[in-house]
């Protein structure tokens, strides 16, 4: 689960880390109230779930309470395309508005979880400002790997021999343990998966301050983080995606037109190769979860055909703890409720097979059975109703 | 003799008492498996499905002998049923639970480290569909009859394209000595290479299937193992190769990393270990029958 | 440092602890007040750092308003002498006033550090009430020790497998599983050395409930922990232990009459031991810690001299960290300022012992020397006025 | 050879930039003792005494090859200076600092844990008078002139009382080989047991004498290993005879507890261990001549 940049500052900031005198904007009238507030010239911020704002015009430093208002004004509502927004960008619904400060230095400072070493990573480079990947690629030696051991947490001489590593000097030392005291403390009581503050500043006077900062949260643990949960902003998630999670499904949209209703994660991914391998694209990741009920097979095929570019569906269940029986009552009920105006093909394996398949059998409906994932990937290649142009 | 479940293993049900376990159980037991009792807190003194329910795991292994215990815990309390059998001595752990957060993962790990090795639980999942040595028993939510009993090892990360696998093979006419699947999380007990040394070591074990995915660095890991101290012959097949990258696909772990964890490289990394990697998922089954035929030859 | 019981249950509550409702009173009518806001019955409890209330008449159950003012006015402001206060007892200055509670069982729960395993210990018992002292003889087999892993924390199966250990059941193992948590957090967040919650009440509808709570604190961790340091209570301390401890002297009161001005608590003991051994008793036990100044030594003699008893004074000082020369200024700046009436006995060895034996040498002060140890506490057993009786 | 402190032995001072950390470097170094640098964050690049300043203890280890270090360091910040010399690789620690919180050393015998025996560091302290090999050279507080050059080890808990054990032993003309102050908190880094085993296995010690106190399990620990695995002879004071019941004296661990703690206790056990206790803190090197007589005379 994703938040928005002033929340994941005021997170950190009650965690100890040093941040700009900010306000939130929800109009431009707002917008220029805070930046008189705050003392110009202030730097504007569009609040979407995405990086790369800057580049796509999303920040803005202003001198006058006039381009306050213009910028505020020009940008909320609109969709905001970055390179990591995806094409049809994020709705700017808020803005940030914040003393500009000066910049002497910027620093990358991430913590995330290091699969290997199955803890908590932290990644720095005195060459901040830069995205990970491109400061990966452009400047490795400006890393700084280190991994926190959760039985002793993060140490005072860790992370002062990671500020001296940095090159900072004098009060910076300092500054920047307790500043990665606080990013470790926040990411391990939060239940965060990743806290990012890039650039951490060094300003002219020598200080540290977190000019931007991203938090990402394990939505597994949101049960015991009501306070973080309700950081949620539903406006900047596909609403097919969010709907397809609130009934146990979880759903991706792609670009391709065949509509995929699958059970398990390793299953779907493997049912799009085979899509893909017999030359055509799926519409969508799509898996049905453990122990699904009829009723949310025909909430897979509502949330399938929300897609207009979905032109036939393909349902591929081995069913473990999972049913057959079940799943072939979904579909049945889906033929009935929803309205199917487009081929259906069926593969049934596991659990209950037999019944699964008597019950496709008994009932009126026009499905395309297959017995194999290969058999049923060609069938839903070719039910296409362009497939025979191909 | 198979890995994990042998006709020995005694195995209790954490959370015998609820639905989804009470199922399971059953199932388990109609197939034969060796269930010699359940552990529900508060329900010690009654009985489910004839077995004795025990308060606390400890209660249950003083009383029944049990060294292999299958948990269905929800998410939320499923890390401490871990820790609970850990120190209660129990040696193989299988967890089904799905959605267990990572930081209660990376809490049973650091625990894990208080045994010595030959005291360690082997912890099986979480987000798993479980352990099946085919004709001895099974600990999970599989659907038992696909399986065949034979002599190719399974492991995978998720669980249905283990089942694709084993039933591929049985289509095949080739069995399987015990099938796992370690899970689809980020952080899991077991990784493929732990899993491929008790292949490597099981002499009812002439071949092994991995099934991996995007995400993670333990393929590579494995490949390495294979090349540098496995003898049987090990089949592949890498899901996600058309998954976008950037986008979360259901498992938490499948998320395609900055530094090379994708599946086109993991796939390049395998064969660099020469390890036969099936093109497709409906070729699994295939590409084990030459891995076997392979070995015949040798 | 102790605190209060209604301070520890203030904390644990807030910890997740469940105590009886509460209120404070230092006058009979705030105790009136706080009863009538409650509701009778209530139990009043005399507010002292020491335990063994209830035997010494510190607790007391009342129906009516005017059994709590008549109680009230009888103890406030009293030295409560108890079997654990020592013979001067500690004053009542304040009461605290609790709705009564029905007990069906009583628990004893205590969390200290194990020095052995060097981890935090719970120790509980079902047959709770009695001093863990007392426990530990009369009913050895019910009590439940446990270890808590500083990597994990107290992980609830433990608690759990506790609270069965106990024979606790149905709702009791959730609450005691929370309460231990509690306390265990309570203990490791505040840097506590003791928390013991005894009894543990289940009440007569089964539920569980804190009825005293006992706490102190690592005096060494109070800097990180200043709301807790505010809770210290000077009126339940001994004025002089308190005054030397500010000045960096660890003094503690005795009933010898051999004053003694030592450095090293391990030296202090021995000197102790020696003057006993010589057929006297040492009047206090004073540890001028490392590094001490002429200043401090001077304090230390101050300190010593508040006991009427002390007729003679043992200075004894093995200086690494110190230097003997600071000292032997200090005793002589002590003749001048403090104006000595009685024998001063004076061992001084290692660092510059011989410019701190030149010292005392030149300055014109009756000082009885001794060379060693063994002289050092023959010579002040002989100095004493009455020692010609002996 | 003596043992933590050697002629190969190369030290650096941490906090050697403050008032007492620099006095004391300056006693070491004019004591002969090998002191090749010192660590005061912020001040790397700078010199003490002739001696390089470092930064981080990892820097130092690099630049000198040190493998010891004594600590002047304040309490609150005592236990991560322990840990950052664990860290980089130094073998034997001591810490002075008088007022550690208990919890922080929970936490760094917690962190020393990370590393195999054969990585880890000997942590001397806290709150002890440091360590000496008379003649070789000293890393602590005590005043050196008062040590004779030997072969009979001492370790105490009390940094004054080994003094004074020392300053009899050399009023008799016995010499020391090291001697250890373990520090009176009531968690240390080394124990009793773990510094007579040293001396059990250090050729150049012939006889050691232990100067134990009220309060902790480390002395009848002490007890049972002299008793089951030494062939050196063992003499023995525990102070704080006639300390009274339930009072605190001084040092935080010196608590009789409700378990068998006090000082009339550990005497027993230690007589019954077969070791000759001192009757009095006076005649200590008188002890200690009875036992190496008796050693003679086997």
């Amino acid at each position: 689960m994703d938040i928005h940049e002033h929340q994941a500052k005021d997170i950190l900031a009650k965690f100890g880390v040093p941040v700009p005198r900010g306000g939130l904007a929800y109009s431009p009238e707002q917008a220029a109230y805070q930046a008189r507030e705050i003392g110009l010239p202030v730097v504007i911020k569009a609040q979407i779930h995405s990086g790369g704002r800057g580049e796509a015009g999303g920040v803005k430093f202003c001198r006058t309470e006039d381009e306050v208002r213009e910028f505020a004004a020009g940008i909320l509502g609109r969709q905001l395309v970055t390179k990591q927004s995806g094409p049809a960008g994020k709705g700017v619904y808020r803005l940030w508005v914040e003393a500009a400060t000066d910049i002497a230095q910027e620093i990358y400072l991430g913590f995330v979880l290091d699969r290997k070493s199955e803890r908590i990573m932290i990644v720095a480079s005195g060459a901040g400002g830069m995205e990970i990947e491109e400061l990966a690629e452009k400047d490795p030696d400006s890393l700084v790997r280190m991994i926190v051991d959760p039985a002793t947490g993060l140490c005072d001489f860790e992370a002062r021999e990671l500020a001296f590593r940095l090159g900072l000097t004098g009060n910076q030392i300092g500054q920047m343990i307790n500043t990665l005291r606080a990013c470790y403390r926040a990411y391990r009581d939060l239940d965060a998966t990743m806290v990012e503050i890039n650039p951490l500043a060094i300003t002219g006077s020598g200080d540290l301050v977190a000019l931007d900062a991203k938090m990402s949260f394990d939505t597994n643990a949101m049960f015991r983080r009501p306070e973080v949960a309700a950081l949620r902003d539903l406006s900047q998630e596909d609403p097919r995606e969010a709907m397809a999670a609130g009934s146990g499904l979880s759903y991706i949209g792609l670009d391709g037109d065949i509509g995929c209703i699958i059970n398990g994660a390793g299953l779907a991914m493997a049912t799009m190769d085979m899509i893909k391998l017999a030359g055509a694209e799926p519409a969508n990741f799509l898996d049905i979860g453990g122990g699904a009920s009829a009723e949310r097979v025909v909430t897979a095929f509502r949330t399938v055909l929300t897609d207009p570019n979905v032109s036939v569906i393909l349902v591929n269940i081995f069913a473990g703890i999972n049913r057959c029986d079940w799943i072939a009552a979904g579909v049945v009920q889906a033929y009935k409720e929803v309205g199917m105006t487009i081929p259906v093909v069926v593969r049934l394996a596991g659990t209950n097979v037999d019944e699964g398949r008597r019950i496709l059998e008994s009932a009126d409906v026009p499905i395309i059975t297959a017995g194999t994932l290969a058999e049923a990937a060609e069938a839903a290649v070719n039910a296409r109703p362009n497939s025979a142009a191909a | 003799m198979a890995i994990l479940i042998t006709p020995e293993t005694k195995i209790i049900v954490q959370g015998i008492s609820g639905r989804i376990g009470q199922f399971h159980a059953q199932e388990m037991i109609e197939t034969g498996t060796n269930v010699v009792g359940g552990v529900t807190p508060g329900r010690g003194g009654t009985t489910v499905l004839g077995k004795p329910v025990f308060n606390t795991v400890r209660e249950a292994v003083e009383a029944t002998g049990a060294d292999a215990s299958l948990m269905f815990v929800p998410p939320p309390v499923a890390a401490d049923a871990m820790m609970e059998a850990a120190d209660a001595g129990i040696r193989v752990a299988v967890s089904v639970a799905d959605g267990i957060p990572a930081q209660d993962m990376m809490k049973v790990k650091r625990f894990l480290r208080r045994y010595k090795a030959d005291r360690k639980m082997r912890l099986i999942g979480p987000n798993c569909a479980g352990v099946i040595s085919p004709g001895i028993g099974f600990m999970g939510i599989m659907p038992p009859h696909i399986y065949m009993p034979g002599r190719v090892g399974i492991v995978g990360r998720s669980g249905t394209l283990g089942y694709e696998a084993a039933s591929q093979m049985k289509e095949l006419g080739i069995g399987v000595s015990t099938s796992v699947g370690i899970g689809g999380d980020p952080i899991n007990g077991s990784s493929f290479k732990d899993i491929l040394e008790l292949f490597e070591n099981d002499p009812d074990t002439d071949a092994v299937m991995m099934i991996g995915e995007i995400g993670g660095p333990q393929e590579a890991e494995a490949a390495e193992y294979i090349r540098d101290h496995m003898t049987k012959p090990v089949a592949a097949y890498i899901a996600g190769l058309s998954a976008p990258k950037g986008r979360k696909m259901g498992h938490a772990g499948a998320i395609i990393s900055a530094f090379g964890e994708s599946a086109q490289e993991k796939v390049v990394i395998l064969q660099e270990a020469g390890i036969k990697v099936a093109p497709n998922p409906s070729s699994m089954g295939v590409t084990v029958a030459e891995i076997l035929g392979k070995k015949a030859a040798a």
